[in-house]
């Protein structure tokens, strides 16, 4: 230990560490500022528009921006403002389905993997490596393109993305057990006579939560960017107003060529809002769970 | 009485790879006995690669020996179950190495101590527990006040370590393993660690096994010494005999070695060889560093009992009688021999 | 050894290709309706087939989705066809295979890919590893927070807000397909620099949305090596910055991020389809999209296939590039 | 030793002064240390984590990085300031002037580049320009100088022993002669055998090129088997600087005192003494001596005032008030 660490680790009180360090982790506070600019925008969208404009043929078509209509509307009469505060919702819902429930498989299967190792541990890591190289989102595609469209809901296009989305999230639990099995901490808590469901829970997992939460914000990204693109290849429930959905049909009507830009570029610029304040919180959870990234200032 | 702790040739070998597996023999047929009626400080001292802290794992029961079996107080320490696996938790403890890596982060110090008071229900209440806490801290010379409700990067290393120590001393074990306690601690703070630990054996009849590669301070808190070398004991007896007079030339190398903070014992002048990564696995271990080395050595040479608490297994000292392996025991006193 | 390293990755390629079609196999069985089944009906429907033709696919479907045979044998028949890279007929493009189908679209899809990918890895390494860098510049690290900005764009909205800004605002290039209209592709120079011109948009729309992946993965990875005690020493070594930068920072996060590049291969090369199905560009994202639009589905699940072992070949064959990166891995 | 006293001294370090600015507020890491070295002469550094030990020789490399800061002072090597040098010259005078061999071996080597190669790029870097031959010819002197095989040069970091691979540290170490060798606790990872072989290399090439060493540890033990005289610091200051023989025989400040006793050796077996207290936070120094709360022999003027560094007869150096009246 040099001079130098020894004077860092002197450290005040955990609530001026707090403040000082949201203040250092730009990237995580603006990350969750937008991150509530969006919510606000849906919940009281939700409360001043009517969400039937959000489908077809309820306004009038091919508007431009204006006072009536803010954000304009589209070829099949969608009110463009009320189809973006209902598919920011569906949006955020199949997020959160999709990401909810594919860290809660990644991370069983992460402890389960990492700490009875042995065989448990070769069959769920030989899947895991069998499985990365598949390119997840064009098995979506067959999974998605072989259902009946009018099957695709909003639930069911969380549970296509499910599917293969969990391995990412187990691999980084698992190793992150692993290394943390070894740790001396936990033989000490062995010789305390903690078991191993204490060791699990107790010692092991509170360490693990900012990697947990930053692999929950990973997946939740993941699952709006993978929704996104099956809906931009016309493969998600194709009646809602999905961000992606509306790109796919501005693109099928040709909107540049006939100049109504709004159409395609609306939906574009929210997607940006939500996965770029996606990337930064975890880009600023990463940057908690592994000090060794923390800035050199 | 039963023993408290019976080693009948334990053996571990790690074998690393399904197919064409290689095979590294950790700890090489190790018999040792401690007796309850006298506790002891018997030191196990090597380099790295020794097979020190395998010998450390395995007394914990955290990894299984290969052959041989580890005796706790009459029972197989590998088939506990229920009531005796806890007693014999609580009953065997540690102190390691690295003060910082036992403390879990998220939480602050008190987690270390109040844990194994939860768990093997050494008090009642949380006003006992907290009385506990209090009582093993100011033991190691520590303010209650000073280190409970801190972070473990907010203490300095040496309050670390002392911690544990108190955290040692709050479970009353009756076997202590000490993996190189003061090796990641200053200087100044080492005498009084080690002499926690001395009263710890002195004054509550712990019994220690002290794992080090530091013979200074093996020769100051021990009664005896067992050297390792890849595995195999080299060289066993009374600490005093070990250090002032080794009699294997490793032993003699390692002494030799040590950077005594003296004027008048400067280190030796003879040649060092350089150790060699791989060698092979029969024969005397040392032999192709020993500057000594005969035809003979590239057979397992036997312990050769040379005086009453002393034998080395080295053929120099062929001419005195050897002494089986598992008898070794007997030749290591128990007692400390200057009463301060 | 090393023959044994061989055989056992090609093994493991096989698993992987085994397993995307055993997956492609088995999803539409487990779909309620029968979705090939029904776009056969909706053909015979509308027509578009000679009666003959019809006949002849429904038989090449019989015997590659084989629906009367049982299960097992099913599977059995379509694992062998793919061995011999029979994926069957494509339903739109009749009497095109599958593979013809694939195999005219892979020049222009390759292209583009490779051209991009290897532009926006230099690119984001470069800059991530001076951004990570305390002697760098201040005008090179300030260069790097755009780029970091733009993780969160996915290339396909990239492309959109390129095409709105460049192609429909400023109208500096072309707002899509590989040709101006009038222009034949004949070979001629200014048919490719008009092809050059199509590609542009594209090709920003792809580095753009990918290189801020880098910069970041490798400012990270640079913040770690620079607390190493190794480069640390080198400084006392009183070596010169450009020394370090390229002898001790790029030379030990290449490993990683090369490793990190076989792991983008797929989100990559998604990217690059769906770009392309947005700018219109010829390739196999062309064709997966008017597959996807016309229910083609041999060929959907043809291109997914495809796709796979591709990405997965090119994984295994990173795994024989790192011992050349990292003589600690060549040791084993 | 009386020969030594008359040569002009090859390293002096004047008034260094280091502080480290931290979100919980200042640290002088460094205060006002003041020392000098002759060629060929072998100086200890001691003190507890903390003191100041590394920061010093950080200090003297230039190398103090953010939110670290040289404040004041001089370091000349052989009549250049080091710290009037630009950032290049500085740069060059690394491993010409003054050399470091660092703590970590295990991990001070590029695990990707061949050992050969760090040792050329060291001497390319100082602008030699010779021929491919040559420089390999002068690499492969060096390794073995330091007892290395010279196929060494070929081999990568991960194919060598710990022993070997902090070798190889001071075979680039003494690659262009420097005045002054810094070896900052060279040994802390390893066996004590590897560890006396690695001192008497240390030794060897000093001897074979004349240069300083300074050796920073906190092992007296091996002070007392290394080095010719000894500086001991604590909380950021010098507080005594004597030969080891003095320092043994007659410490003269009451912490040295306290760590001369704490030390294991033959004669007292099973006789434990420790310093009684804990080393300050650099962040909150007690006032006056900042060693006043855990001296045995403290006086009122040590908790209010601080001390002055003395030089007593025979060039000792020492910060305490004991001495105060002595002068």
């Amino acid at each position: 230990m040099t001079d130098a660490t020894l004077v860092m680790s002197l450290r005040p009180s955990r609530f001026w560490l707090a403040m000082r360090y949201i203040r250092r982790n730009k990237s995580l506070a603006i990350g969750l500022a937008v991150m509530l600019f969006l919510i606000a925008f849906t919940v009281i969208g939700f409360l001043t528009i009517n969400p039937r404009h959000a489908y077809p043929l309820s306004a009038a078509t091919r508007q431009a921006p204006s006072w009536k209509y803010p954000l304009g509307t589209d070829f099949f009469g969608r009110d463009l403002l009320a189809a973006m505060v209902v598919g920011m919702w569906q949006t955020a819902a199949i997020g959160l389905i999709a990401g909810g429930i594919g860290t809660m498989i990644g991370v069983f299967l992460g402890f389960v993997s990492a700490y009875f190792g042995g065989l448990i541990d070769a069959i769920i890591k030989t899947i895991c490596q069998i499985l990365t190289p598949i390119p997840v989102l064009l098995i979506q595609v067959v999974v998605a393109g072989s259902l009946d469209k009018r099957d695709v809901t909003i639930m069911v296009m969380a549970l296509i993305i499910v599917m293969l989305g969990w391995m990412g999230t187990t691999l980084v639990v698992r190793s992150q057990v692993l290394t943390m099995k070894e740790r001396q901490f936990v033989a000490v808590a062995k010789l305390s006579g903690v078991g191993s469901m204490g060791i699990i829970f107790k010692e092991i997992m509170p360490n693990l939560l900012p990697f947990i939460a930053a692999a929950f914000v990973v997946q939740v990204f993941q699952a709006v960017f993978a929704s996104f693109y099956l809906a931009v290849l016309g493969l998600g429930p194709l009646r809602e107003p999905l961000l992606g959905n509306i790109i796919w049909s501005a693109q099928g009507q040709g909107a540049f060529f006939n100049g109504w830009w709004w159409w395609p570029i609306e939906p574009a610029i929210a997607m940006v809002l939500i996965l770029g304040s996606l990337a930064l919180i975890n880009m600023g959870l990463d940057e908690l769970a592994n000090p060794r990234v923390r800035k050199s200032e | 009485m039963t023993n408290l702790l019976d080693l009948h040739h334990v053996s571990k070998t790690y074998t690393r790879g399904l197919i064409n597996a290689k095979a590294t023999v950790a700890l090489q047929e190790i018999s040792l006995t401690l007796k309850q009626e006298d506790p002891t400080i018997l030191t196990v001292a090597g380099e790295s690669g020794s097979g020190k802290t395998t010998l450390a794992m395995l007394l914990l029961g955290f990894i299984t020996p290969t052959t041989g079996q580890i005796i706790y107080r009459g029972k197989d320490i590998t088939a506990l179950q229920g009531e005796e696996r806890m007693a014999f938790r609580r009953e065997v403890q540690a102190v390691f190495q690295d003060p910082f890596a036992v403390f879990n982060p998220f939480y602050t110090v008190d987690h270390l101590l109040s844990v194994p008071i939860k768990r093997f229900k050494l008090a009642t209440n949380a006003k006992a527990a907290r009385a506990k806490m209090d009582e093993a801290l100011t033991a190691v010379g520590l303010r209650p006040e000073d280190v409970l409700g801190r972070y473990p990067h907010q203490l300095s290393g040496g309050q670390r370590q002392r911690i544990n120590v108190a955290r040692a001393l709050l479970l009353k074990p009756r076997l202590l393993i000490a993996d190189e306690p003061v090796s990641m601690v200053d200087a100044s703070l080492r005498a009084s660690i080690l002499e926690t630990l001395r009263n710890l054996q002195r004054d509550h009849g712990v019994s220690i096994i002290y794992i080090t590669h530091d013979l200074t301070t093996a020769y100051h808190i021990a009664n005896a010494i067992i050297v390792l070398y890849r595995g195999g004991v080299m060289e066993a007896g009374d600490v005093d005999q070990v250090i002032k007079s080794p009699q294997h030339p490793y032993t003699r190398l390692l002494v030799d070695s040590i950077p005594w903070p003296a004027l008048d014992r400067r280190w030796g002048t003879d040649m060092i060889k350089a150790r060699e990564a791989g060698s092979s696995s029969v024969g005397c271990p040392f032999r192709s560093r020993c500057p000594m080395a005969m035809e003979q050595c590239k057979t397992q040479p036997p312990l050769y009992k040379i005086n009453k608490t002393q034998a080395a297994a080295c053929y120099l000292h062929a001419g005195h009688p050897e002494i089986a392996a598992e008898r070794l025991t007997e030749l290591l006193p128990v007692r400390t021999q200057i009463e301060a | 050894m090393i023959l044994r390293l061989i055989f056992r990755r090609v093994l493991f390629l096989f698993v992987v290709i085994w397993c995307a079609s055993s997956i492609v196999f088995i999803i539409p069985r487990l779909s309620k309706t029968n979705a090939i089944r029904e776009r056969f009906a909706e053909l015979s429907r509308t027509g578009g087939f000679s009666p003959d033709d019809l006949e002849k696919i429904i038989a090449s479907y019989s015997k590659q989705f084989g629906l009367d045979a049982p299960l097992w044998q099913q599977y059995q028949d379509y694992l062998g066809n793919i061995l011999h890279m029979d994926f069957g007929y494509s339903l739109n493009r009749y009497p095109m295979t599958v593979t013809q189908v694939i195999v005219t679209a892979i020049p222009s899809t390759l292209g583009l890919l490779l051209v991009t990918t290897v532009l926006s890895f230099l690119i984001g390494n470069f800059l991530g590893a001076l951004s990570a860098w305390p002697k760098a510049p201040n005008w090179v690290r300030a260069m790097a927070t755009p780029f970091v900005l733009l993780t969160g764009v996915p290339p396909i909205i990239m492309g959109v807000l390129l095409l709105f800004f460049i192609g429909f605002r400023l109208q500096l290039l072309p707002l899509g397909g590989a040709h101006t209209i009038g222009i034949v592709p004949d070979g001629s120079l200014s048919s490719y620099l008009d092809l050059l011109l199509h590609l542009i948009l594209p090709s920003l729309a792809l580095i753009l949305g990918s290189v801020g992946g880098w910069v970041l993965s490798m400012r990270g990875m640079g913040i770690t090596i620079q607390g190493e005690d190794y480069v640390n020493f080198a400084e006392h070594k009183g070596l010169t910055g450009k020394v370090i930068f390229r002898d001790y920072y790029l030379r030990n996060t290449l490993l990683p991020q090369a490793t990190a590049l076989a792991l983008a291969l797929g989100t990559v090369v998604t990217s690059a389809i769906v770009i392309e199905g947005l700018f219109g560009l010829p390739g196999i994202g062309q064709a997966l999209n008017s597959a996807i639009r016309s229910n083609d589905f041999p060929v959907i699940y043809g291109i997914v296939l495809f796709i796979t072992a591709a990405v997965a070949t090119l994984m295994v064959a990173m795994e024989f590039v790192y011992p050349l990166l990292d003589p600690r891995i060549r040791n084993q | 030793m009386a020969d030594a006293l008359h040569k002009s001294p090859i390293l002096t370090v004047s008034n260094l002064e280091v502080t480290y600015y931290t979100d919980a507020g200042r640290a002088k890491a460094l205060d006002d240390v003041s020392f000098t070295l002759n060629a060929g002469e072998k100086l200890g550094m001691v003190g507890e984590s903390g003191s100041g030990k590394s920061t010093l020789a950080l200090a003297m490399m230039r190398m103090i990085k953010p939110p670290g800061r040289i404040e004041a002072g001089h370091v000349f090597v052989g009549g250049t300031d080091l710290m009037a040098l630009s950032d290049e010259d500085m740069r060059q005078a690394r491993l010409s002037k003054i050399a470091y061999i660092p703590q970590g071996a295990m991990n001070s080597l590029n695990p990707v580049i061949r050992i050969g190669a760090q040792l050329v790029d060291a001497l390319r870097s100082h602008g030699i320009r010779d021929s491919r031959a040559q420089i390999e010819e002068r690499c492969i002197n060096a390794l073995k100088s330091v007892d290395l095989d010279p196929a060494v040069f070929r081999m990568y970091p991960h194919e060598l022993s710990g022993g070997m691979k902090q070798r190889v540290c001071i075979a680039i170490g003494i690659l262009l002669q420097p005045q002054v060798i810094i070896a900052d606790e060279p040994t802390s990872a390893l066996d004590v055998v590897t560890q006396r072989q690695v001192m008497e290399t240390i030794d060897r090439v000093k001897n074979q090129i004349n240069a300083a060493v300074i050796l920073i540890g906190h092992d007296m033990g091996l002070m007392a088997q290394f080095v010719d005289r000894v500086a001991v610091m604590y909380s950021g200051r010098l507080v005594e600087v004597s030969t080891v023989r003095e320092m043994f025989t007659n410490p003269l400040h009451p912490y040295t005192a306290a760590l001369i006793s704490s030390l294991p050796n033959l004669q007292n077996k099973g006789v434990f003494q420790g310093i009684p207290g804990l080393a300050p936070s650099l962040l909150r120094l007690p006032s006056g001596c900042a060693f006043h709360p855990r001296c045995t022999k403290m006086m009122e003027v040590c908790q209010s005032t601080r001390p002055l560094t003395r030089t007593l007869e025979s060039n000792r150096l020492v910060t305490c008030h004991l001495y105060d009246a002595v002068v």
